[in-house]
């Protein structure tokens, strides 16, 4: 058993596992373990992964390649580089987090851990797998039990949210096979056989016109999951829905699957598309950042003015991967991970609070940093890592995405550019104004005095997702030239 | 083969049967007289193998075979039809079509 | 020569606040305060050792004063453009490091006595050094990222520290509006940091300002909307440093700042903090100068004096001491930024150089020290109200002639510290712009009378009756303010233009008696109408404010600026604009999602009737089917 | 034919021991057990050929396809024994069940592998004829008889007007044997005429728009062992018969085929979505869900090579077992509870979790979702239309598979989402039914991952 397939072989023996679970305590300890075990496996990978390419500098690492569907030239083809090494480790910790954060699930407990642990599988599948086939398969995987997840465990109008989450991510997968098909079968204009793996279509130029068909196919397909502007509506009613846990790895590792895809799917296979659709769709992420920031303001619900945050750093990261140079992409790469930690820790707190408070309106709430100052605190801390404040990973991410953005001259892309920066005072406003309204100022009701402090799981959840944030925050380099040198094939590709 | 008469004639005619039959089925109130037209109908085609059969190619007899089938598949059905309508009428004392509308949309 | 050594003097106080922040409810309140002062002490004697080092030992080379870089990678962009995180060691970032220390390890003593009893202590002290290491970090910046990165951070210790009672609504209000104002100027800071680094192809302080570098050499190759696209980088930039230094128009954080406690306002709203633009002006000085011929620079030297004398006006008439002390400093920036307008870069022209450095030091002492004795004033009677106060010369002798002194220097008397650095700038003024000048003479007059008028209605004028008797501060406060105002009568004999200069060679600066002579005289003249107004209650004030009638009111309410800001991010931000978006979003691009759906389903509900349940139409529908098929191929209508 | 007969044996078996064996109960499981060992049989290896001058042929493929109908028929049986044993014994009538059901499999045999026009109308009727009475088994009930008479009226009227084309392409070719028809048939108005009259027919029998009316109603009256029997076994064989005859005897209408499939399957994945929405009666809703997979199955026949078959026959082995492993559950709660309607669902998870999950499975299964079979099943069909350029079909199916999916989580919703009151008390089915689901989902779980099978099928699938 290879390194990479363990993290698709180790939820599935948790899920196998947990069939077994009787009672609450079984099961959550079940789940944290097999997660845990991921945990160590995706930190053992980083360091695997720097050992290995100290004397390997092929595009992928650790390839492992089975032979599945002969006729369709099918494979189960995995393999991994500096991008899926870090979305690995950002899924694995989320998904750590979220466990702990759920430590008291009481409805149906067996059956939430299993849910969440078939996301997982998707999820690390998804990141590992070279075959688009294969690949696909994950995506849906993942997407599906977010029906349940929400459905069932979910506040609300769970319901409506759920259901229109799920048709709206599956109706994006379905445009998306039709661009996955479209790839496949254009995939031996070099004259080989039609074939699935990404490497291998790499290698072929596929008509130019074929790419102008497929690529906004094979782009909404995935970027509706990384909230693109007018498809974004999913997002605020699922999160405003779901229970705590899901919504930290629905934003912090679902949504990421977007920008992921984007990037290796839809930009690294269908180059000219790429650029003959690119300013189109600025203009669509730079509505997203700057809309979804504005929208936030006016937000009363925790979950809401976070879903709609998500909008808006989620549309940085597309706006920065139509960039199309290195130094965005690089950005665009740093943001998606940072995001994953920051909107994680977010959803995790505002779960904690809602918890105590049975409220998520900012205007009926106040002064909990009396009440419960290490939940606040880290709500503060979150608050200003998301403005992008320097020490944190969000900033440097940003920086990045605006030098790159910055390395085009023209109007267009000045202007797109100097939109989408001014978002941050925006962001400073709407963060700035939840934790005066709700944190500070004096505790008006007095149930509040008797909240309890954060327990000991709420804690190791919170602290195993700010530990990150602060790492990628004060020691970019390791992580951002880990990233850089993934870089090199899209760029010889791209340009 | 008739003295006289042209297989376009016969064909015209099976065809008109035929339709005649289509239209027995779509407008007849009652069940029994739209298996009649059913009947029409299969005859139709029964007279067509024949003919085409001694017109056209006279040399094998595929087609009358053929007819020979459909007139006892015919009959099979509209035994079993027949006793289904009066399973029909037992439970609803009627053989109308409009009493069988119960399941819709 | 080894500077990196220095690199320990942000990073102390940055352990001490992880040490302090992190079990700060461990940790007992006296324990904590002592931990912060000898952090701080530290700190103080490694700055002091370095400028020993700079200015005396080693700093000069034949007659030009070097600069030392140590930095270590921190980000890469592309292949020239990326982050270091150093330390620079040249003439004014030894000399902030002087300043920010001195003030910093003043605060901190002050503090021990201020804050005694207060439940957030421990937290007090560690957003103290929190601030103090940002600032170290921004004075020893080596490039504009850096710069940059600890720009926000002081920005937002700076927030933290004026929300620190954060169960006052007021207080919430004030570190929101000082954060979201700033970051709003820091976002042109960061869009002039792109230009500039896209242009100039760099973001080190070394390359950018040298003379031989491509962006003074050839920064007219490109433009826009007339101007060099490096002018519009520096305008942006400046744009930066008048948010953080409150200039006009986006000086309206400053006042509301004071709602912090009294040693923060002391040490980030009129020492350090607030003069960070002046520092970044200085910093990049040879742009600003040589690019577009000082086209940015004038920009400065004019916002400088309008805000001077705009912040002067307001002052005149607001009764909270601590506003009245806001709007001073910010008026003695305006002084620096003005300065630093006027001057020139080499030999005797960059006297106004020298002398924005120069006042920013003095100002730094005597601005602390008045903040301090405010503080000590308000510790003692619990209000900042002018109108609560009068005759307390009995009750607080120390407080009292510390602060006499420190409003002198501020007035520009002889022999003060203020005295010599406000004479350089007017000189330099006066040589390079008579109408600047002329704003500068008036601005000094006017100081002189407001800080009067404060100083007769606190220690003079009627005799108020407290309920509970005032008393003097203890010595923890009192050693403070007597050191700084020994700093501010000696801080003026330093020969500034030995060290501190535009193009890093010493020169000979004198004073230019009869400039000096007007000066005094102005400033005589406000202390005295101060002396004839205030030192006896009466209804003379009134009278003459009913005088200026509504000026006066105008002046008194700060010219409206708070209410145009309100109603700009109330009124339209909010109601005109979010609102809309938030109500857009659910409705329509929601609905049409929404709508997509319900019509399907709507859609089947309409076609329902087709399924009629009457087998005869079933048949029709067969042999429709049948029909319609052929036909379509019999006719072509498909092929 | 060896299957045939083997089955004809059976038949006759069960006449005998009608005959002289009094425990009728027993009687239903000797049946199940001997149609069993009749499923076993049919994996013995046997060699292709032809009979009777051409009349019958067979091919790997169609013996593959034999075995796949014999599974779902014994999953069918196994399912209904329980419902047999509580009502039809009564009715002292269970063996006709058998015999009926058995004789219209065979039907399907001659169908499938028949040479000539004459052994299709034969086939077709033999199977058409039997179904009749099984829909209007349960004298007892007035829906089972309209749905009865609704299913022969529009079956008569399907035989008739596709035996009627089939006299007109007599006339252009002069022969009936598929092979003969295949090399003189000519692109003729009449030969169309004649090729679409006889294509109603059996679009009749896979209930493709605008054929497709009778569906729905039968579906609901019928037993719902007949209607799973309807739903799977006549409309995959349909398929089969369907595809045999469009790529081997109407090689000429070619052209015409393409774009007839392209309009059928658009309308038939449209009308049967649209009307699915919005079903209460569960077998109602698969009646509509089954139309719409029906027009799924077109997009395979779209690329009428080694490729379009192979999808075909897989996607159809894969339905078989879906549709039987949601229709068991259907039926074993309808057995228990009399209860058919979407909402009677309300909160099954959390009295009967084992069937909800299985009747998730399917329905995951319905809607493409990995990874069960169907998935791979869709993924595939949509893979041989595109392999033709059909993307724009291929973009309108995947819109419906999106508007399907909406209605599948509606029940899903109801099973899992929900909390009722009167939710159904837990039960325990009988051991049979146990079985029939079991069968089920097995095919539903590993046909898709386990890829072989689907090699093994496309190696097979030459016609």
């Amino acid at each position: 058993m290879d390194i990479l397939s363990l993290f698709v072989v180790v939820p599935i023996v948790t899920i196998l596992a947990l069939v077994f679970a009787k009672e609450l305590k079984q099961s959550r300890v079940i789940a944290a373990s097999g997660m845990l075990v991921q945990f160590l496996m995706s930190l053992n990978l980083i360091y695997a992964y720097f050992k290995e390419k100290q004397f390997n500098d092929d595009i992928m690492v650790f390839t492992k390649d089975y032979l599945w569907f002969e006729k369709f030239n099918i494979h189960y083809a995995i393999g991994v580089d500096g991008i899926s090494v870090a979305m690995i480790v950002l899924a694995s910790i989320v998904v750590l987090a979220g466990i702990f954060i759920s430590w008291k699930m009481e409805d149906l407990h067996k059956e939430f851990f299993i849910a969440l642990i078939v996301l997982a599988t998707g999820v690390f599948g998804f990141f590992i797998s070279l075959d688009l086939f294969t690949m696909f398969l994950f995506y849906e995987i993942a997407v599906i039990p977010m029906f349940l997840l929400i459905g069932i465990w979910g506040s609300g109008p769970k319901e409506y949210s759920a259901m229109k989450l799920t048709l709206m991510l599956m109706g994006a997968s379905a445009i998306l096979l039709v661009g996955i098909l479209g790839i496949y079968f254009n995939s031996n204009a070099g004259g080989g056989n039609l074939t699935y793996n990404i490497l291998e279509i790499a290698k072929v130029n596929i008509p130019v016109e074929a790419q102008n068909l497929f690529f906004p196919l094979t782009f909404i397909g995935f970027a509706v999951l990384g909230a693109l502007f007018p498809f974004h509506t999913w997002s605020p009613d699922g999160h405003a829905s779901a229970p705590t846990a899901v919504s930290m790895l629905h934003a912090g590792v679902l949504m990421k699957l977007g920008g992921y895809g984007v990037f290796r799917v839809a930009m690294y296979l269908l180059p000219e598309g790429a650029m003959t659709w690119s300013n189109f769709f600025i203009v669509l992420s730079v509505i997203g950042v700057f809309y979804g920031a504005l929208a936030a303001i006016k937000q009363t619900d925790l979950k809401y003015i976070n879903a709609y945050s998500s909008v808006s750093h989620l549309g940085m990261v597309l706006f920065a991967l139509l960039m199309l140079n290195k130094t965005a992409w690089n950005g665009a790469i740093l943001q998606s991970l940072s995001h994953g930690f920051m909107t994680a820790l977010f959803f995790a707190l505002i779960g904690m609070i809602y918890g105590r408070t049975h409220t998520r309106d900012v205007t009926k709430m106040s002064g909990l940093l009396k009440v419960i100052p290490f939940i606040s605190v880290m709500y503060v801390i979150a608050g200003l890592a998301s403005l992008g404040l320097p020490g944190f990973s969000g900033f440097m991410a940003e920086m990045q995405i605006f030098v790159g953005a910055f390395q085009h001259p023209d109007m267009f892309h000045r202007v797109a550019t100097i939109i989408t920066v001014s978002a941050i005072v925006v962001t400073a406003v709407y963060i700035l104004r939840v934790v005066g309204m709700m944190l500070m100022g004096p505790v008006r009701n007095d149930e509040f005095k008797g909240f309890e402090k954060a327990t000991w799981y709420e804690r190791t959840g919170v602290i195993l997702l700010l530990i990150p944030i602060v790492f990628m925050g004060v020691t970019p380099i390791w992580l951002s030239d880990m990233i850089r040198e993934s870089l090199a094939p899209f760029i010889e590709r791209m340009l | 083969m008739i003295q006289g008469i042209s297989i376009y004639e016969i064909l015209t005619l099976t065809s008109a049967i035929f339709f005649i039959g289509v239209y027995g089925f779509l407008t007849r109130k009652n069940l029994i007289t739209m298996l009649l037209s059913i009947e029409l109908i299969l005859n139709a085609s029964a007279i067509n193998f024949v003919v085409i059969n001694k017109y056209l190619f006279p040399d094998n007899l595929q087609g009358v075979f053929f007819s020979v089938f459909i007139v006892a598949v015919a009959a099979a059905e509209t035994a079993l039809a027949v006793a289904i309508v009066i399973n029909l009428y037992k439970q609803i004392a009627s053989v109308e079509v409009k009493d069988t509308e119960i399941m819709k949309y | 020569m080894d500077f990196s050594y220095t690199i320990l003097i942000p990073l102390i106080p940055l352990a001490v606040f992880l040490l302090l922040g992190i079990n700060y409810n461990r940790i007992k309140p006296a324990v904590s305060g002592w931990i912060g002062s000898l952090g701080l002490l530290v700190t103080l004697v490694l700055s002091y050792y370095t400028a020993y080092q700079y200015f005396f030992v080693v700093g000069k080379i034949g007659d030009v004063y070097q600069s030392f870089a140590t930095q270590w990678r921190w980000m890469n962009f592309t292949d020239t453009l990326y982050i270091d995180m150093g330390v620079l060691i040249d003439q004014i970032s030894v000399m902030m490091l002087v300043v920010v220390s001195t003030i910093s390890f003043m605060v901190h003593l002050y503090s021990r006595g201020y804050m005694k009893g207060d439940p957030g202590y421990t937290k007090f002290f560690a957003f103290l050094s929190l601030f103090t290491f940002s600032m170290m970090g921004l004075v020893l910046a080596v490039n504009l990222f850096q710069i940059y990165i600890f720009w926000e951070l002081v920005g937002v210790s700076s927030f933290l520290l004026i929300g620190y009672y954060y169960t006052k609504p007021s207080a919430i209000a004030a570190a929101k509006k000082a954060f979201i104002v700033t970051r709003f100027a820091d976002l042109g800071f960061l869009i002039g940091i792109l230009i500039i680094g896209y242009y100039g192809g760099s973001y080190d302080f070394a390359v950018l300002t040298d003379l031989e570098g491509s962006v003074i050499t050839n920064w007219a190759s490109t433009s826009f909307m007339g101007l060099s696209v490096i002018t519009w980088g520096l305008l942006l930039i400046f744009m930066g440093g008048a948010g953080k230094s409150a200039m006009f128009p986006l000086h309206i954080w400053l006042p509301d700042a004071m709602e912090g406690p009294t040693p923060v306002s002391a040490l980030i709203h009129a020492a350090t903090m607030v003069v960070a633009g002046v520092y970044l002006v200085a910093r990049l000085f040879p742009l600003y100068y040589f690019v577009e011929d000082g086209y940015a620079l004038n920009v400065v030297a004019w916002v400088g004096a309008f805000s001077a004398l705009f912040a002067a006006i307001i002052a005149l008439t607001q009764n909270d001491i601590k506003r009245v002390l806001a709007f001073s400093t910010m008026s003695q920036i305006g002084y620096m930024m003005l300065a630093l307008g006027v001057s020139g870069y080499s030999g005797h022209d960059g006297l106004g150089y020298m002398s924005s450095m120069f006042h920013l030091f003095t100002h730094a002492m005597f601005k602390g020290l008045l903040f301090l004795g405010a503080g000590s004033i308000i510790h003692a009677i619990h209000s900042n109200n002018l109108q609560d106060m009068g005759g307390l010369r009995k009750y607080m002798p120390i407080t009292h002639i510390t602060f006499l002194i420190a409003a002198l220097s501020i007035a520009g008397f002889p022999g003060f510290a203020g005295f010599f650095s406000k004479d350089e700038i007017l000189v330099a003024a006066f040589e390079h712009n008579k109408l600047i000048y002329i704003i500068g003479v008036l601005v000094a007059g006017l100081t002189a009378f407001y800080m009067f008028r404060l100083y007769f209605g606190i220690f003079w004028g009627k005799d108020t009756k407290y309920e509970h008797k005032p008393h003097e501060s203890p010595v923890s406060m009192t050693f403070p303010l007597v050191f700084l105002a020994f700093m501010s009568v000696v801080a003026g004999y330093i020969h500034f233009s030995e060290y501190v200069t535009a193009d890093h060679m010493s020169f000979e600066a004198h004073l230019n008696y009869p400039l000096a002579a007007i000066a005094v005289g102005v400033g005589l003249l406000g202390i005295l109408t101060a002396f004839v107004f205030y030192k006896k209650p009466g209804n003379l004030p009134e009278k003459v404010s009913k005088g200026f009638g509504s000026l006066y009111h105008w002046a008194y309410d700060k010219f409206y600026f708070d209410e145009l800001y309100l109603f700009i991010t109330k009124e339209i931000i909010f109601k005109r604009i979010s609102a809309p978006f938030a109500w857009f979003d659910r409705k329509v691009v929601d609905g049409t999602m929404n709508l997509i759906g319900n019509s399907t389903v709507a859609g089947s509900e309409k076609i329902k009737k087709i399924q009629s349940g009457r087998v005869q139409d079933y048949a029709f529908a067969f042999i429709a089917g049948v029909v319609v098929l052929a036909m379509i191929f019999i006719y072509k209508w498909i092929i | 034919m060896r299957q045939e007969l083997v089955l004809l044996a059976v038949i006759l078996l069960l006449v005998i021991l009608e005959i002289f064996m009094n425990n009728k109960k027993a009687l239903v499981n000797w049946a199940l057990v001997i149609f069993g060992l009749h499923t076993l049989t049919g994996f013995l290896p046997m060699d292709e050929g032809s009979l009777f001058g051409g009349m019958y042929q067979t091919s790997q493929l169609v013996h593959l396809f034999k075995n796949v109908l014999n599974i779902g028929v014994l999953i069918i049986l196994l399912q209904s024994a329980e419902w047999i044993k509580k009502e039809i014994v009564d009715q002292h009538k269970s063996t006709e069940f058998f015999i009926m059901m058995l004789s219209s499999l065979l039907g399907m045999y001659f169908m499938i592998s028949s040479g000539d026009f004459l052994m299709f109308y034969l086939g077709l009727e033999l199977s058409a004829l039997p179904i009749a009475a099984l829909v209007a088994f349960d004298t007892t009930k007035r829906v089972s008889a309209e749905a009865g008479i609704k299913f022969i009226l529009s079956a008569a009227l399907a035989s008739g007007t596709s035996v009627f084309g089939v006299s007109l392409i007599y006339a252009t070719t002069g022969s009936i044997y598929f092979d003969e028809v295949a090399q003189l048939l000519s692109y003729s108005n009449l030969s169309l005429v004649g090729f679409i009259f006889f294509f109603s027919g059996l679009a009749f029998k896979i209930s493709l728009v605008p054929f497709h009316f009778w569906t729905a109603d039968v579906y609901e009256g019928a037993p719902i062992g007949v209607t799973s029997y309807l739903s799977v076994i006549s409309k995959g064989s349909a398929v089969m018969i369907l595809m045999i005859i469009l790529f081997t005897v109407m090689k000429p209408f070619e052209m015409v085929t393409t774009s007839m499939l392209y309009i059928v399957s658009v309308t038939t994945m449209f009308i049967g979505n649209l009307f699915a929405l919005r079903q209460q009666n569960m077998k109602r809703f698969l009646a509509f869900s089954s139309i719409a997979q029906a027009g799924f199955i077109l997009l395979g026949l779209l690329s009428n090579d080694q490729l379009g078959v192979s999808t075909v026959v897989y996607f159809v082995s894969i339905y078989v077992f879906t549709n039987l492993a949601a229709f068991g559950v259907i039926q074993s709660i309808s057995t228990q509870t009399g209860k058919e309607n979407m909402d009677d669902y309300d909160g099954l998870y959390r009295t009967n979790p084992k069937l909800s999950l299985v009747m998730m499975l399917a329905l995951f299964s319905l809607a493409g979702i990995p990874p069960v079979a169907g998935f791979f099943g869709k993924f595939f069909l949509f893979t041989a239309a595109a392999s033709q350029g059909f993307y724009f079909l291929v973009f309108l199916a995947v819109v419906n598979v999106t508007i399907s999916l909406y209605y599948y989580l509606l029940v899903v919703r109801a099973m899992f989402l929900r909390k009722s009151d009167q939710a159904i008390p837990y039960f325990d089915s009988s051991f049979t039914m146990k079985l029939g689901l079991v069968l089920a989902v097995i095919g539903v779980l590993f046909i898709g991952v386990y890829s072989p099978i689907y090699e093994y099928i496309y190696q097979l699938s030459i016609l």
